[in-house]
């Protein structure tokens, strides 16, 4: 059987439901997903696979060995490689009709809606919680439908937001969670996830893209579609438009739509894995990570939980060099900080980028 | 009346369970559901920004808990 | 960061419900996956990423064109190789530490009791309604869980099926579907499916095998999970557990778990898609596909769908050669073969193995 | 009574749609259900193979409907 794209699909333009007018729909739509992890993955390979015409990928970040359990599209040959060319390269060979363009940046509030404005929908595939309100406030200031994703453990959460309907645009984030959390729960140590329920949550969203694309069945509108995957309960949580687009535009100029926790770190305060593996030995080093078990990559004189860390009981030798560590450098960073108020001149450094960048 | 309430994302972490039957007086709303579970459980120090919902639909603060009522509490979460 | 067993595990191990003890169970487990298609995709590769121990893949079946839209792990270079090689090779390149077992074959009566006795656990990826009942019966026979799990358009059937429980076996498919269909409806034309409910119906699967193993959560015990995906509705169904193994051993004798569908066809009766092309122009063909929007290769000289076929109502000319084509070969055999009662004499054939394989 | 009824795979082929409201005696069982959905659907050819199921319960055929039942009828599935 020949490779063309009447063969391709055949198994999809047979059924009368879908036939060639959806398949039509699939390949005249243009979409980007922001997000190359565990989201983007499936998403971005099913879709692909089901004849999307034009697809924009877009992520800032490598891959790393401990995406590998959940991001089952990368190989360990891609080690290293930005994730949006990866995933590229692998959409290309599953199915050579794809028109794609790998992207590797940051979403800001700056380039956000010239980067998105020429879509005919947007994929929130991201990991990050302040990105997914400018994904969604940039959707609603541009007209455009999201389809959102995101979970946490053993729990994921899909929608279809801000869709055209007869009676106006459907809810989006803010009917559900109205502000961008200050405090992110938790924060920075990943709590890491089983990778089906990453795999399910993305499946849903290339679900959603099909059935808003094609207008077939009922998408998640005006619903908030909750899985948990240890007892397979699902709630589809009904809500209403409320917040609207002239909110949307107040809450733009107020927001900066930037990680509190990602602020920036003083160079002085921060020594890099090369300094540190360099003087190995000179530093008292001090642990705040949470978890008990976790094993480190080098030995620690102390631990200190990050929830029980309070600088006031805290007494330091001013002969001493300190180093605090923790998975991603932003609890140790804010350990540092604090202690650096209490003693200035002592030298007293966070591992920066933490230990996962070891 | 006892209120059958479940958990979800970090909010299972939190009470260490799915789901409890939590007893609960008439003409409470979920802004005082809230702040009880905040008191019995200070790590739900960010609980403002969680979403309730009764019976599969989003609530606000305001509304009244009646009789019979399935609560859902939903964090936000940000995996992907 | 280092490539390691500890490295690629740790989102998961970093899970305290999971952890260390959860990781070694999923590493000392032996699975076997029937079926390398569209569930054996994704359920092979999410488990390979979480670290299963030992894997084997069978499928008797190689890569086609068709294939491709639902399974996104096979690229355009892999038609026409051994389905379970290109699988293995995949996830050989994802997680270097599995032990993964490609097998090109057919599981049958005569095989399936030895072939699969020295597993853990049996995961059911196969499109066959006969192998699918082999399959059960074999399972419980040898006392092993099965994951279950198949689809039909936008709608798939989940469970976890046998697994042993304080109060006994919990349920198998006979449990729900006590006799295999003698007609599969609907049989020769492949209706074909959208992708995501494939993706939802394997990663849940994938996700009660990892439950199964690690002794996580809630598994889909006593219950078949009914997942429609045009409108997200899943319905939960309870189930009790009846037929048990003395009456599995009984229906085992009985049955010969084949495919009425695919009973053996005359060479006498069938014609080649190397011969028709020869001879083209030199047949009055006739296509029994049911779909009037199916397009196909070569001109035909009539059309009557396979559900209005009635060989009594046909009239042929004993002067002209008959060809009558199909997808499959197998309603256009079955329509030859009900003619060739009425005209033994006449030239009439069927094209072997349809369309699909012109 | 009007007893709700959905139609998975080939099941909601035949029927066109995903539910039904099925106006029902009382003492119907799922055996009678059965018959009369054959009787108006005659693609129902292979329904003797379905299993049926009320309220996420299932259900023999001896099983007599009641007020606000929710039906599945759920054919054999095959794809994978």
């Amino acid at each position: 059987m020949e490779l063309n794209e009447q063969n391709l699909y055949q198994r999809q333009t047979g059924l009368k439901e879908f036939g060639e007018a959806g398949q039509k729909k699939l390949s005249q739509a243009k979409i980007v997903i922001v997000g190359c992890g565990g989201l983007g993955n499936p998403v971005a390979s099913y879709l692909a696979a089901s004849g999307i015409g034009t697809m924009h990928l877009i992520d800032f970040d490598k891959v790393e060995v401990s995406n590998l359990h959940r991001q089952v599209f990368f190989k360990t040959e891609d080690i290293g490689k930005p994730k949006a060319f990866v995933l590229a390269q692998h959409l290309r060979m599953i199915n050579p009709f794809l028109k794609v363009f790998p992207k590797t940046m940051a979403l800001t509030k700056e380039n956000a809606l010239k980067t998105l404005e020429i879509f005919d929908l947007i994929v929130d595939c991201t990991d990050s919680l302040p990105t997914k309100y400018l994904l969604n406030d940039a959707a609603i200031l541009l007209n455009k439908p999201l389809i959102y994703g995101s979970l946490y453990k053993f729990d994921g959460y899909v929608a279809t937001f801000n869709l055209k309907t007869p009676n106006g645009y459907s809810t989006n984030l803010r009917d559900f969670f109205p502000e961008i959390p200050k405090t992110q729960v938790p924060n920075c140590a990943e709590v890491g996830t089983l990778n089906p329920i990453v795999g399910i949550i993305g499946l849903m969203q290339a679900n959603e893209v099909i059935k808003v694309i094609s207008n077939l069945g009922d998408p998640l509108v005006n619903l908030l579609l909750v899985y948990n995957s240890l007892n397979n309960q699902q709630l589809k949580i009904k809500g209403k438009a409320k917040v609207n687009r002239d909110t949307i535009l107040e809450l733009w100029d107020q927001n900066t739509y930037e990680d509190a926790r990602c602020e920036v770190q003083l160079k002085d305060w921060l020594i890099t894995s090369q300094e540190m593996k360099e003087k190995k030995g000179q530093f008292h080093v001090i642990s705040v990570i949470e978890d008990p078990e976790f094993e480190l990559p080098f030995n620690v004189n102390e631990t200190i939980p990050f929830k029980q860390f309070n600088s006031e009981k805290i007494d330091l030798n001013p002969s001493k060099k300190y180093v605090f560590v923790c998975r991603k450098g932003i609890n140790s960073y804010a350990a540092t900080s604090q202690l650096k108020v209490k003693y200035p001149n002592l030298m007293i450094f966070s591992l920066e980028k933490g230990i996962e960048n070891f | 009346m006892k209120i059958k309430t479940l958990f979800f994302g970090v909010a299972r972490d939190i009470v260490g369970k799915d789901e409890l039957l939590i007893d609960v007086q008439g003409n409470t709303t979920i802004q005082d559901f809230e702040a009880r579970l905040l008191n019995q459980y200070p790590d739900f120090s960010d609980i403002r920004n969680f979403a309730f919902a009764v019976n599969e639909s989003y609530v606000d603060r305001n509304y009244s808990i009646q009789k019979n009522d399935l609560i859902a509490v939903l964090p936000p979460v940000s995996g992907g």
